[in-house]
C-alpha cells in the first residue's frame, strides 16, 4: 500500500522558533490515522503547513507522490487534499447552500449538485435550513457544514483539525461516527484532535505530538493502552 | 545593503596573510593622497586644489583611513585585546566598501563640476587606489570568534567618557556638516556618517553603545541638552544655521507630542497640526501685530498657557470620537477635524464668518517677544559670542522640548502608561480588567494638544507671521512621518526623525523639487524594511513584528529593564 | 409667495440635479474604497490619486495618439487610456507596496498609503511632461504644476440641455450613466460569477477562502482592479465636467468618496452607490439652503467634512450596513 | 482523583448571596442567545457553568461583566445593581478571564498584572508628572502587590517574561492572577483548562480550590465534565440560552435532561450503536 501523504523531516518555524521540529509521518489510502496532543504541541500548524497556508522551514511533503510542500494552498485543494480548519471557520454571511457550493469551488463538472444532495442526506440539519445564514448556527451545526463543505472538493484525503472542539459530549459523538461514515465511503482522514480518547479510538494509526515533535506513534489500540498515553492524554493514573 | 560576493576560500587561504600589509599600505596612500592636491579646479567642492592643506573631503578621507587602520591593528597588532571583542573584519569590510564608494564619488563630483576626468589632479588618484587597495584587504581579512561586546563593561567613569566623547563627536559632526554649503560634500559627509555607523554595527559596537546608554540615562540626556545647549555657539554669531536649528526643534516639539498621542497611546492622529496651527493663531491674534484681532494683550506666558488651553480644548473634541470610533475610523476623523481647522481658519475672514484670522492672507508683522528687556529679536552676546534672534528663540524651543521630554517619559513610565500599552495591545481586555480606557485615550489627545499648543504660540513670534496654508494635511503627515521614521515611543527616535525630515530638506536645496516625491518613497519603503523606525521602542518593535518569536525572546530582558 | 412656486422648485431640483452629478462621481470613485475594504479591511488612501492618473491616462491618450481631435469616437479611446493608467497604477500598487505588508499592524499600511498618495501626486507633477531626471518631452505634452485644460469632446461637453428652468450639462448625463452602466455590471460580477463568489468569501475569511481552492492573490489583484476602473471612468467624467484636471484633484475627490463609502456602509457596493449619491446631493442642498455666513460655497467642504464625523460617530456601519451581530 | 474539595480544607459556602443575577435576557436582533437566566453565588462557593456550544454561557458572561448591556434582566454585586460598564463592574469587585487568552502580549508578566491594579490605584497625569508622593507610595504599591499574586499563581520566577513567551497553561495562570491584581470578591473563569492535558487542568484547579479558600466566590465555564464535577458546589447547566437545570454537580451528572441535550446517552464505550444521520 502506497502512503496517500507523506511528511518527511518537517520543520516550520515562526520568526527563528520552531513551532515544529523534524516530524514525519504518512497517512495511507483508506485510513484514519490521527495527530493528537496539548495546545501548543504544532497539530495545527502542521495541517496549515500540508495544506499551504503556512511555508515549511525545511523537509518534505508529498502528497500521492507529488512535492506540495511549494504549491500554493488553492492548487493543493485541486490536487485534492481538504483541511477543514480549527474553529469551523464557515462563512458566516453566506447562507448553507452558498457555504457549500464554496467547497466545490474548484469544479466546474456537473457532479456538484449531486454532491450538495449527498451532504444534505450526510447532515439532513443542513438539507433543512440550506438557505438560512451559516452564522446563526450552533457550534455542532458548523462543524457538519464545515465538514460537509470540505467534501464537496471531492477531496481524496481529509484533514480534519479539532472537529470536537467545544462540542458537547453529545455532538461530539455524533461527528466522531461522522468521520468512520466517511472513511467507510472511501476517504482518507487525517485527524487532529486534542480529545485523545475519541480519536485513538477510531483511527487506524496515531502519532503524539509534543511541543513540536512526535513522541509516539502506534496503532490506535496501541496507544489507546499504551501508559504514558494514559496518564499524559486520558487523564487515567 | 550592499552586498558583495565572498572571494572563494582558496584565494582567501592564499593571500590571506597579504591582506594585513595590503590594507595599511592602502590606508597609508589613502592618507598622502589627501595630503596632496585632488583637482585642478579650485572652484569645486570646497578647495581640494592646494597640498597639505586638505579640504572637507579631504579630512574625510583621512579619518575614514585612520579608522582602517585602527580596524587592522585591533585584528593583528598593538590594539588586539579590543579585537576579540568586536567582529573588526566585518566592520572592516563595511568601512572599506564604503571608503571606496566615497573616493569614487569623489572622482565623480569633481568630473561633473569642474567638467572632465582631466581636472583631477594625481593625489585624486592616489587616494582611490588607497581606497582599492584597503577595499581589497577587507576581502581577504578571516572573520575570527569574538566575545559578545553586548555584555563587555567598562568601569563606569569611562563609560561616561564615551557617552561624553559620543556627544561632542555628534556637536562637531553637526557643526561641520551645516557648515558645508556644497551639497556634493554633504552627501559625501552623509556618506561618510553612514559607513562609520554600518561600521559601528558590524564590529557590534553599537549594540554596546546601546547598552552604556540605557546603563547611563541621566548622564545621556544630560550629555545631550549640554550638546543642544552649546551648539548656537559653534555658529559664530551666523544665524542662518539657527533658522533652521529651531524650526527644526518646532518640528521636534510637535512631533513629540504627537508621539504621545501615536506612539503611547496609539491613536493615528491625521489632523495633529491643527493642534499646533491653534497655538500659532492664538500667538498671532494675541500679538502686538497691527493685524492681531483680540484686544487682549496679557504678558507671553499666558499667551502660551491660553494657547496650550485652546489647543487642548480641542484635543478634547477630537478625542470625544474615540469614545465611538478606533482604528483607521479614527485616523479619518482626525484627519477631518484637520481639514475643517485649516478650512474655517480660511474662511473667517470677515466675509464667510467673523474676521478672526484675516482669511487666506494670514496674521502678518507678529513682533518678536519681550521677557522684560529681552528682546528676542536682539543680538545678544554671551562669552564673547554674539546670539542672534534664532539663537534666542533656539534656547526657548530647548526649554520647552525639556519639558516635553520630561512629560512624556514620565507619562510612559507611570500608571498611565501602562495603561496606554494595555490599550494597544488589548483594548477589550484593557476595558475589563478596569483600566479607564476612553479617559486615557482622551488624556493623549489633551496633553499631545496642549503641548503643540505651547509650541504654536512660539512658533507664530518666530516665524513672524500665520496662515493657514502653513497647516495643510501634510505638515501632519511630515510630523507622522517623523515618528514613524525616528521610532514610535521613544524620544530620541522622533528627535532624529525631526532633524531628518527638516534638515536635509534645508541643506539639499538641488533636491528640494524633488523633496515630497522622495518622502512618499520613504515612507512606504520604510514601511516595507523597518516599520518600527531608526530607534525603536522595544515594545513597538515588537507590536511590528508579531509573527517573530525569535526576536521575542531576544528583547525580553530589555522590556523587563524598562520596566524598573 | 409659497414654497413650491416654479422658481424655488427650479431651483430644489438644479440643485438635486447637480447634487447627483457630483453624487455619481463619488459613487464611482467611492467603489474602489469599498471593494478594497471588504477584501483587507485596508483603507486604500491612495485611492484619490488613482482617480487622478485615470484622469491624466485619458489625457494622454487624446494628446498623443489623436492630438486633441474633439470627435465622439476619440471617447471610447480615452476612456480605455484612463483604465489602463489607473489600473495599471493600482496593480503595481498592490503589488509592491501593499503586498508585502499582508500581516502587518494596521498601522503599516495606512501609513503606506499615504506615503504613495503624496509620491505618486509628486510623480505626476514633476515628471508628466518628460521623461524623468532629463528635459525630453517627446509628445509635448503640458506641464503638470498647474492645472491642464482637459480635452472636449463634442457630443458629451456641448451646450447644456434646457429643461424648464433646469439646465443639465451633456458631461452630468454621461457621469450619471457610466456610474448606472458601472455599478449594474459590478453587481452581476460580483453576484453572478464564479471570481465574483470568490471575493465574496475572501471578504469574510481569507485563510479559510483558501482552503477552499480560492486564489487569494488573484482576487486581492481583481478588487484593486476593479477599483481602479470605475476609478479611472471617474477621472473621465470630472476632466469633462471641469474642463480641467490637475494633480491635486486627487486628495479632496478621494477623501469625499471615501466619506461616501462609510456613508453607504463600508464593504458594501450598493452602499458605495448610495452613500455617493447622498452626499452629491447633501453638498448640493448645503451650498445652496444654509442660510447666513456659513453657508455657501466657503463651507460646504466644511459640512462634508463633518458630514463625515458624524456619520463615523454615530453610523460607522453606515445607511445600508447592518450591525455586526457578535455571537458568543 | 486525588484532588477535592474535602483534600485542600473547603470552607463550606456560608450562604451569603453575594451575585445576584435575575432574569437575564440578551438578544441580539432576532437572535436570543440568552433567555431569562438567574443564578446566584454565595460568598466562597464555586459555580460550574456547563452547556454546549452556542448556549449563551459567554453572553451571559459578558451581560454579567458589563460588556453586554442585557435586553432585560438585573446583575447586583453585593445588593448594588452593576451598571453595563465593564470598568465599572471591575470596581465594584468582580473579574474576569477570557475563554481565548487575552493578555497583553508584548509586556511582561509582571507588567500584565500591574495593570490589573489600574482600578485600585488612581495618580492621575500631574503626580505621575511631578513624581509626587503619592505616585511613589502607589507605584511601589502595585509593584509589590503584583509580585505577591505571581507567586500566588506560582509564576514567582517568571516575572520579567513576556505574556507572550510564556508557556500555554502558565498564560492561563497569569490571566488569573492579572484579574486577582483588580481585588474582586468574586472571579468569572472562562474555560481555564481549555487546551490543558490532565496533568496541568489538575493543577488548575488546586489553583481555583486555593481562590476560593483565599475569601473569593469562583463562576467557571467549561467542558470537562470531570474537572467541573469534581470542583463546583453547585452547577448549572445552560442549553439554547436557557436553565435547564440547576443543582450540585450529583444532581446534574444525573438529570435525565442533562444527559438528553448534553452528556449523551451510554458509556464512553459505545461508538457502533447510534443515529448515524
Amino acid at each position: 500500500m502506497t502512503a496517500m501523504l507523506e511528511v518527511k523531516d518537517l520543520k516550520v518555524a515562526y520568526g527563528k522558533i520552531l513551532a515544529v521540529k523534524k516530524i514525519s509521518f504518512s497517512v495511507d489510502e483508506g485510513q484514519v490515522v490521527t495527530l493528537i496532543g496539548t495546545n501548543g504541541a504544532g497539530k495545527t500548524t502542521t495541517l496549515r503547513t500540508i495544506s499551504g497556508l503556512i511555508r515549511p522551514a525545511s523537509g518534505e511533503i508529498l502528497f500521492q507522490g507529488k512535492r506540495i510542500d511549494a504549491t500554493a494552498a488553492h492548487e493543493i485543494v485541486i490536487m485534492g487534499l481538504a483541511h477543514c480548519p480549527e474553529g469551523r471557520k464557515i462563512f458566516p454571511k453566506m447562507t448553507v447552500e452558498e457555504n457549500l457550493l464554496l467547497g466545490a469551488f474548484t469544479r466546474s463538472d456537473s457532479g456538484v449538485r449531486a454532491d450538495l444532495d449527498a451532504s444534505y442526506d450526510l447532515f439532513p440539519v443542513l438539507g433543512e435550513r440550506r438557505s438560512q445564514p451559516a452564522g446563526t448556527f450552533s457550534g455542532g451545526e458548523q462543524q457538519m457544514l464545515a465538514m460537509g463543505r470540505a467534501m464537496m472538493s471531492r477531496p481524496k484525503l481529509l484533514m480534519l483539525d479539532e472537529p470536537s472542539m467545544g462540542l458537547s459530549p453529545l455532538m461530539m459523538k455524533k461527528i466522531m461516527q461522522t468521520v468512520k461514515t466517511l472513511q467507510s465511503q472511501g476517504t482518507t482522514i487525517l485527524l487532529v484532535e486534542q480529545n485523545a480518547q475519541a480519536a485513538l479510538k477510531l483511527a487506524d494509526k496515531g502519532y503524539v505530538l509534543e511541543v513540536g515533535k512526535i513522541v509516539l506513534e502506534g496503532t490506535g489500540k496501541d496507544l489507546l493502552v499504551n501508559d504514558a498515553v494514559r496518564k499524559a492524554y486520558l487523564g487515567e493514573d | 545593503m550592499i552586498r558583495i560576493p565572498n572571494i572563494p576560500e582558496s584565494v582567501v587561504v592564499k593571500h590571506g596573510p597579504k591582506a594585513w600589509p595590503l590594507g595599511l599600505a592602502g590606508a597609508g596612500l589613502l592618507i598622502i593622497g589627501s595630503l596632496l592636491s585632488w583637482s585642478f579646479d579650485p572652484q569645486v567642492l570646497g578647495d581640494l586644489s592646494i597640498s597639505f592643506n586638505p579640504g572637507a573631503l579631504q579630512i574625510m578621507a583621512i579619518a575614514q583611513s585612520v579608522l582602517a587602520i585602527i580596524l587592522l591593528l585591533a585584528d593583528k597588532g598593538p590594539l588586539t585585546s579590543f579585537g576579540e571583542w568586536a567582529d573588526t573584519a566585518l566592520a572592516l569590510r563595511a568601512l572599506a566598501t564604503w571608503a571606496l564608494l566615497f573616493m569614487a564619488l569623489v572622482l565623480v563630483a569633481i568630473t561633473v563640476e569642474a567638467g572632465g576626468l582631466v581636472n583631477i589632479e594625481p593625489g585624486g588618484w592616489i587616494s582611490f587606489l588607497g581606497a582599492v587597495l584597503v577595499f581589497a584587504s577587507s576581502r581577504l581579512v578571516l572573520p575570527r570568534e569574538t566575545r559578545d561586546l553586548g555584555h563587555a563593561r567598562l568601569p563606569d567613569w569611562s563609560e561616561i567618557l564615551v557617552i561624553v566623547i559620543l556627544m561632542a563627536a555628534i556637536l562637531f559632526g553637526t557643526a561641520f556638516a551645516l557648515g558645508l554649503t556644497d551639497a556634493w560634500e554633504f552627501v559625501l559627509f552623509l556618506m561618510v556618517v553612514t559607513g562609520v555607523l554600518i561600521t559601528g554595527v558590524r564590529a557590534g559596537l553599537l549594540t554596546w553603545l546601546g547598552h552604556v546608554t540605557t546603563r547611563h540615562k541621566r548622564v545621556l540626556m544630560l550629555a545631550a541638552f549640554a550638546v543642544a545647549f552649546l551648539f548656537p555657539f559653534t555658529q559664530n554669531g551666523s544665524d542662518a544655521n539657527m533658522s533652521i536649528a529651531s524650526q527644526v526643534l518646532i518640528f521636534a516639539a510637535a512631533a513629540m507630542g504627537l508621539n504621545i498621542v501615536v506612539g503611547l497611546a496609539g491613536l493615528l492622529d491625521l489632523g495633529y497640526i491643527a493642534f499646533l496651527g491653534a497655538g500659532a493663531y492664538v500667538g498671532a491674534t494675541m500679538s502686538t501685530s497691527a493685524f492681531a484681532t483680540i484686544g487682549w494683550k496679557p504678558p507671553f506666558i499666558v499667551v502660551m498657557l491660553v494657547g496650550g488651553c485652546v489647543s487642548a480644548t480641542l484635543g478634547l473634541i477630537i478625542g470625544a470620537p474615540t469614545l465611538r470610533v478606533s482604528g483607521d475610523y479614527l485616523a479619518i476623523v482626525t484627519l477631518g477635524f484637520g481639514e475643517i481647522f485649516r478650512l474655517t481658519m480660511f474662511n473667517l475672514d470677515g466675509n464667510n464668518g467673523p474676521n478672526l484670522t484675516h482669511g487666506p492672507n494670514g496674521v502678518p508683522a507678529i513682533p518678536d517677544l519681550t521677557f522684560g528687556s529681552f528682546n528676542f529679536g536682539d543680538t545678544h552676546t554671551l562669552l564673547g559670542i554674539p546670539l542672534a534672534r534664532f539663537s534666542n528663540y533656539y534656547f526657548l524651543l530647548l526649554l520647552l522640548i525639556a519639558f516635553i521630554i520630561l512629560v512624556f517619559s514620565r507619562l510612559n513610565n507611570s500608571r498611565i502608561g501602562r495603561g496606554w500599552v494595555a490599550i494597544r495591545e488589548d483594548e477589550k481586555a484593557a476595558e475589563a480588567m478596569g483600566v479607564n480606557v476612553f479617559g486615557l485615550k482622551i488624556l493623549a489627545f489633551v496633553v499631545g494638544a496642549f503641548l503643540a499648543g505651547l509650541a504654536g504660540t512660539i512658533k507664530a513670534h518666530q516665524d513672524v507671521s500665520v496662515t493657514p496654508d502653513q497647516y495643510i494635511f501634510l505638515e501632519s503627515a511630515f510630523l507622522l512621518a517623523a515618528i514613524v521614521l525616528g521610532g514610535m515611543g521613544t524620544v530620541a527616535g522622533v528627535l532624529i526623525g525631526a532633524v531628518i525630515l527638516k534638515l536635509l530638506p534645508e541643506k539639499l536645496r538641488f533636491f528640494a523639487d524633488y523633496r515630497l516625491l522622495l518622502f512618499g518613497l520613504l515612507l512606504v519603503l520604510m514601511m516595507r524594511f523597518r516599520p518600527e523606525g531608526l530607534v525603536a521602542s522595544r515594545r513597538r518593535q515588537l507590536e511590528f513584528h508579531e509573527e517573530d518569536e525569535e526576536l521575542a525572546v531576544r528583547v525580553e530582558g530589555d522590556i523587563a529593564e524598562v520596566v524598573i | 409667495m409659497g414654497i413650491f412656486d416654479q422658481q424655488n422648485l427650479d431651483t430644489f431640483v438644479q440643485q438635486l440635479v447637480n447634487g447627483l452629478t457630483l453624487g455619481s462621481l463619488y459613487a464611482l470613485i467611492a467603489v474602489g474604497y469599498t471593494v478594497v475594504y471588504g477584501i483587507l479591511q485596508l483603507i486604500n488612501f491612495a485611492h484619490g490619486e488613482i482617480f487622478m492618473i485615470g484622469a491624466f491616462g485619458a489625457l494622454s491618450t487624446s494628446l498623443v495618439l489623436f492630438r486633441g481631435q474633439t470627435a465622439l469616437w476619440v471617447l471610447p479611446f480615452m476612456i480605455i487610456g484612463a483604465i489602463i493608467a489607473s489600473v495599471g497604477t493600482a496593480v503595481l500598487m498592490e503589488r509592491f507596496a501593499y503586498r508585502p505588508l499582508r500581516h502587518a499592524p494596521r498601522l503599516a499600511p495606512l501609513i503606506t498609503a499615504i506615503g504613495i498618495s503624496v509620491f505618486l501626486q509628486e510623480l505626476v507633477r514633476l515628471n508628466y511632461n518628460h521623461v524623468p531626471f532629463t528635459s525630453w518631452n517627446p509628445f509635448n505634452l503640458p506641464d503638470a504644476k498647474s492645472r491642464i485644460p482637459f480635452p472636449q469632446i463634442d457630443v458629451v461637453t456641448g451646450p447644456a440641455f434646457q429643461i424648464g428652468g433646469v439646465t443639465i450639462q451633456r458631461s452630468a448625463i454621461f457621469t450619471i450613466g457610466a456610474l448606472l452602466m458601472c455599478a449594474a455590471l459590478l453587481w452581476y460580477f460580483i453576484n453572478r460569477t464564479k471570481t465574483g463568489r470568490g471575493m465574496q468569501a475572501v471578504s469574510q475569511d481569507a485563510d479559510t477562502a483558501r482552503l477552499m481552492g480560492i486564489n487569494v492573490d488573484r482576487i486581492i489583484v481583481v478588487a484593486f482592479a476593479h477599483g481602479a476602473v470605475l476609478a479611472g471612468i471617474a477621472g473621465v467624467a470630472q476632466g469633462l465636467q471641469n474642463n480641467n484636471i490637475d494633480f491635486r484633484m486627487g486628495f479632496l475627490a478621494g477623501l469625499k468618496a471615501f466619506t461616501a463609502a462609510v456613508l453607504g456602509g463600508i464593504g458594501n457596493i450598493q452602499g458605495a452607490v448610495v452613500g455617493g449619491l447622498v452626499l452629491g446631493v447633501a453638498e448640493g442642498m448645503a451650498t445652496q439652503y444654509i442660510p447666513g455666513q456659513f453657508g455657501g460655497s466657503p463651507w460646504k467642504d466644511v459640512w462634508a467634512f463633518v458630514l463625515l464625523i458624524l456619520v463615523l460617530v454615530f453610523r460607522p456601519q453606515g445607511l445600508l450596513g447592518a450591525k455586526a451581530v457578535d455571537r458568543a | 482523583m486525588t484532588v477535592t474539595a474535602e483534600a485542600v480544607g473547603a470552607k463550606a459556602p456560608t450562604g451569603v448571596p453575594l451575585l445576584q443575577a435575575e432574569g437575564v435576557i440578551m438578544r441580539f436582533g432576532g437572535l436570543t442567545a440568552v433567555n431569562n437566566v438567574t443564578m446566584s453565588v454565595s460568598e466562597g462557593e464555586i459555580v460550574g457553568l456547563i452547556g454546549p456550544n452556542g448556549a449563551g454561557k459567554t453572553t451571559f458572561f459578558n451581560c454579567l461583566t458589563g460588556m453586554y448591556k442585557p435586553t432585560e434582566g438585573h446583575v447586583r454585586l453585593s445588593g448594588v445593581e452593576l451598571p453595563p460598564k465593564p470598568r465599572a463592574v471591575v470596581k465594584a469587585g468582580m473579574a474576569r478571564t477570557f475563554q481565548n487568552i487575552r493578555l497583553f502580549a508584548n509586556m511582561t508578566a509582571l507588567e500584565n498584572v500591574m495593570v490589573g491594579r489600574y482600578c485600585r490605584t488612581s495618580s492621575g497625569a500631574f503626580t505621575s508628572i511631578v513624581h509626587g508622593p503619592k505616585f511613589r507610595r502607589e507605584e511601589a504599591e502595585t509593584r509589590e502587590r503584583a509580585q505577591e499574586l505571581l507567586d500566588f499563581v506560582g509564576l514567582g520566577t517568571s516575572t520579567d517574561h513576556l505574556a507572550r513567551n510564556m508557556p500555554y497553561g502558565n498564560q492561563r495562570r497569569l490571566e488569573i492572577a492579572r484579574a486577582l491584581a483588580t481585588d474582586p470578591k468574586l472571579i468569572l473563569l472562562d474555560e481555564p483548562t481549555a487546551g490543558m492535558n490532565p496533568l496541568e487542568t489538575r493543577q488548575a484547579s488546586d489553583l481555583i480550590f486555593k481562590i476560593r479558600d483565599s475569601g473569593l466566590a469562583v463562576v467557571v465555564i467549561e467542558h470537562d465534565m470531570r474537572f467541573i464535577f469534581n470542583l463546583c458546589d453547585r452547577v448549572l447547566c445552560l442549553v439554547r440560552g436557557e436553565t435547564l437545570v440547576e443543582g450540585t454537580p450529583d444532581e446534574v451528572q444525573s438529570d435525565p435532561r442533562v444527559i438528553e441535550a448534553y452528556i449523551g446517552t451510554g458509556t464512553d464505550d459505545d461508538d457502533e450503536a447510534g443515529d448515524t444521520p
